[in-house]
């Protein structure tokens, strides 16, 4: 089974949805650590994303992605629009001509941007970054290809993992982005970038609960 | 939240439109990507200075556009470092052919927005050279954070490199004059109100009626300590000591001393600021040569003060001196 | 009450000292009695120019003194008008023999302070001319009260009026033109919060988190109308309409647009504020022919605007281009 | 009976200490309807004058009133200082040389400052200032003195002559001073330098009670 195109466009639909609606929280959130505009960089490029997903519904897969992260790189800012960019277009490149995922090419695809990010940012694990949240997704999908399992119990894994991710930044110091400028005092705020990471996983097991 | 704006999706746009109406002798203000540029871009054969950051800062980085000091400004996003498209276009808009220093305050963000614009103008065959400042002695310095932010010495760099660019020095000799500025420049700031940024609608921190921020940056981020409110004269003892013990600055040498309001504290308390400045550094030995007092690097109508120094050699008071004509800095023109 | 300050006593005096340190190449300052002259005052044949009014109002008056400007300033407490002797003492010091303007904001205190000193001044010998700012149009005019406040239009007069000294203008000739000014020149403010009076320690008056004051002076004196929060859009039409139609001014006419911070109000409002007032006067046949934009006249740190619109002709254009040199406003020189 | 010149520097102490203690409450009743400076202001000038007494304690109470007159326009600055400071040196001009008071000395005194303040101020009976408190103190006086009243009875008349000056400045609409930008809003509010002048005539009653 597999994730088709339209699919792909559900997914980047719903996550723009659920950073809308949930932009008010994600500046909280960077309110506390950070400068209190993560909700509204984020929601600012979804939207963005959202008027130009139409003229790229018929291209493959890889072009799509790529379209979202340049969208996303000219329209965010802060540190979030090259990172969240940087993810998409990765993505696009791993998927290049492609009309649909298998859950390998999905894992691939992740494992770029993931790569992505990393490149650009430089955090590791326990930096309290989105890569606290995408790493453990990666290596989730990873485990649940290699058990044999559905796509629709992959995702929803990852996601699960994105969740527990998310939650186990509450308690680092941040070394990374705007928090490590709190040092000590970053402790027990959960990381914004994090947190719109797990919306990112969490729509994709949504969108594509179905895929088997 | 009370702010003399519209609302705060069209605020960026609305301030650059009236900067625009308000300065057409000095600058052109493009729309879409968004940057303003020195109105006689691109001058042929001198360094172009490109600089930009989240709006909400200003003068900075907008109100310093003009001749002797930068050739472009790049505003993003109240807050959020504008994005590599601007900075792009307005790379390519003032180039004169003798390269471009972009000038980066070093926040994860801008450095990767600029990087990657970076990458762009070079592949379009034009040379770029960069600055990152990271003053804020607020901050603790190390390999594996994202290092200490770049506040102050910005502003003093921007005028000073855009005065070496003025004067015909090449990129490397702009870029090696603005990397000595940061060098020897060292900053800390304090605030005693939030602000609010206008997106949000609240203040991004909740601060008691007898408590103020040490070590604040510029977004309103919590500072490093929350504290009981102190006097002016304690507290410049405090920001004063964590930045001359930090490079350090000693005894018989000059410096340009820089007390900065940041956005909601009026004047009369800068003076009181610099006049405990002054006796402090005196009673060390430091003699302030040059001055800057006021509102330049802002952080939204917060309240409070930013101190900062940068040690000084004949060139750069020179080159501090020499005439600049911006809508936020003028002198000798 | 927070500020950056060490105590309400010595508020004034620090600050005259942080001045004093600050600026020894365009001001001196003389202590008890108080007062700011140029530092290469009496200049020997020029009119001379001493103003003067309660502090709390940085730059004004302190920072408007230096060549192509104010002689003399001086600051009285906290929103408390100077008294006799010292402007006096500071008419003495400055008058190059050819006589002394006074220039005074209309407050009952003010007007009475410099009477007696002018009065003081000429049994001295000293030629002494005055004139007094009334342009606030929100307080209603009347024979039989105080009459109009003085307000944003004493920066453009002191300005306009310093630069006519500058060229060598008679007495006379000075205070016509300080006349032309006034008669010319209309203001209104309004305030988003209030300031707190360091010796009173609390705000002066009450404002909920959704209203605002319009009409307000700048001592924190309640305003004329408390109302819901606007939108700049409609704030500045509501102020705009009652300046230019007080005067009135014209379609085909030319002015000079003040937007003035109350001290808390960062840069970034005031360039949507004028922006606004740009297509306001654009829809209504009005050309912005200069323009002054920042916190020149404050209230301490209260939030909050001032317009001022100014009818210009090409000698009051001259004489606003002609070269400024003080530690508040400095350009061609 | 007589008001001697250790009595006349009592009262200028006993006015001083009123003004130390009520200067808050002064200058918010300025806060309401003017800029919150009247209490700030006038203790300046009394704690100013009280330094400056020992010096003249052995002149003429012409003398000290002058002297005192000119330390507070030298040092309260505003409205109130040249008023207060005209008002004290023309009650100097009226008592030159004198080294006590009769009742007819006071009330002369008395009048050449208050039409000092009105020929400085300007300001009519009604227009909600100083003046509203003044004038009836004066016309009380003048009512006792005509009844033969000894001066402590004519002085206590007075300070409630003052007192109901000051209230009945209450429902006015300020005319004059800052106050009168407000308009009607300037009702329902009590003048503030009203309030400062009845400090001014009730340490004089209470100072000189016992004097017949
Ligand atoms: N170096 C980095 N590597 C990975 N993620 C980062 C890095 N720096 C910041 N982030 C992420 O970016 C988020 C903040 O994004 P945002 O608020 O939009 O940008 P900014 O910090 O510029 O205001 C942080 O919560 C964090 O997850
Ligand atoms: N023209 C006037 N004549 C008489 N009294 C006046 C006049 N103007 C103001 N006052 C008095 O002065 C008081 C205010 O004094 P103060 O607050 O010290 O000065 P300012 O108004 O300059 O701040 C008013 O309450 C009023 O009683
Ligand atoms: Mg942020
Ligand atoms: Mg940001
Ligand atoms: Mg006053
Ligand atoms: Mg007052």
């Amino acid at each position: 089974m597999t994730i088709s195109r339209d699919a792909v466009l559900d997914w980047l639909e719903a996550f723009a949805a659920a950073i809308n609606e949930n932009a008010a929280y994600l500046t909280q959130l960077d309110s506390d650590i950070g400068d209190g505009d993560h909700g509204a960089n984020m929601n600012r490029g979804m939207q963005a994303v959202l008027t130009i997903l139409p003229g790229v519904a018929d291209k493959d897969i890889g072009s799509i992605f790529k379209t979202v992260g340049m969208k996303l790189v000219s329209t965010v800012g802060g540190a979030s629009g090259p990172l969240y960019g940087t993810f998409f277009m990765q993505m696009g490149n791993a998927t290049a001509d492609k009309m649909e995922l298998t859950l390998d090419d999905w894992i691939a695809a992740m494992q770029a941007g993931y790569d992505g990010v990393v490149m650009r940012g430089k955090a590791q694990i326990g930096d309290k970054t989105m890569v606290d949240a995408l790493s453990p997704a990666l290596t989730a999908l990873k485990t649940q290809r290699d058990a044999g399992a559905f796509i629709s119990d992959a995702l929803r894994a990852a996601a699960d993992a994105t969740k527990q991710g998310m939650e186990a930044t509450i308690p680092l110091i941040a070394r990374k982005g705007r928090a490590s400028y709190l040092g000590e005092r970053s402790v027990g705020h959960q990381d914004p970038g994090a947190t719109s990471s797990w919306y990112l996983m969490r729509t994709a097991a949504e969108t594509w609960g179905k895929a088997r | 939240m009370k702010k003399l704006i519209n609302s705060s999706e069209t605020l960026v746009t609305e301030e650059l439109q009236g900067i625009a109406a308000a300065h057409p002798d000095l600058v052109k203000v493009h729309f879409d990507p968004n940057f303003i540029v020195r109105a006689d871009a691109p001058v042929n054969g001198k360094v172009a200075l490109v600089s930009g950051g989240g709006s909400g800062h200003e003068p900075m980085h907008g109100g310093f556009v003009g001749k002797g000091m930068l050739d472009a400004a790049c505003p993003g996003a109240v807050f959020t470092s504008p994005t590599p498209d601007q900075v792009l276009e307005a790379t390519k808009t003032v180039n004169g052919g003798a390269g471009v220093l972009h000038i980066i305050k070093n926040y994860t963000g801008d450095v990767m927005n600029f990087e990657m614009a970076a990458d762009l103008a070079r592949g379009q065959g034009i040379q770029v050279a960069a600055v990152v400042t990271n003053d804020d002695v607020a901050v603790k310095d190390s390999l594996y954070t994202a290092g200490r932010r770049g506040v102050g010495v910005t502003v003093l760099l921007e005028k000073i490199a855009g005065a070496a660019a003025e004067r015909g020095d090449s990129l490397s000799q702009v870029t090696a004059i603005a990397n000595k500025v940061n060098e020897n420049g060292r900053s800390m700031g304090m605030a005693l109100t939030s602000c609010t940024v206008p997106h949000a609608g609240r203040p991004t921190f909740e601060i008691g009626d007898d408590e103020m921020e040490i070590g604040i940056g510029i977004h309103g981020e919590p500072g490093r300590e929350r504290m009981k409110m102190k006097s002016a004269h304690e507290i410049v003892e405090m920001m004063a000591t964590a930045i001359v013990d930090d490079l350090p600055y000693s005894s018989g040498e000059e410096v340009l001393a820089f007390v900065n309001g940041m956005g909601g504290t009026p004047l009369i308390e800068l003076y009181v600021v610099y006049n405990e400045l002054n006796t402090f550094l005196t009673a060390r030995g430091i003699t302030i040569a040059r001055n800057l007092i006021g509102s330049y690097i802002t952080s939204l109508e917060m309240a409070g003060c930013s101190i900062t120094l940068l040690k000084l050699d004949d060139e750069l008071k020179q080159l501090w001196d020499a005439p600049v004509k911006t809508p936020g800095l003028r002198w000798g023109a």
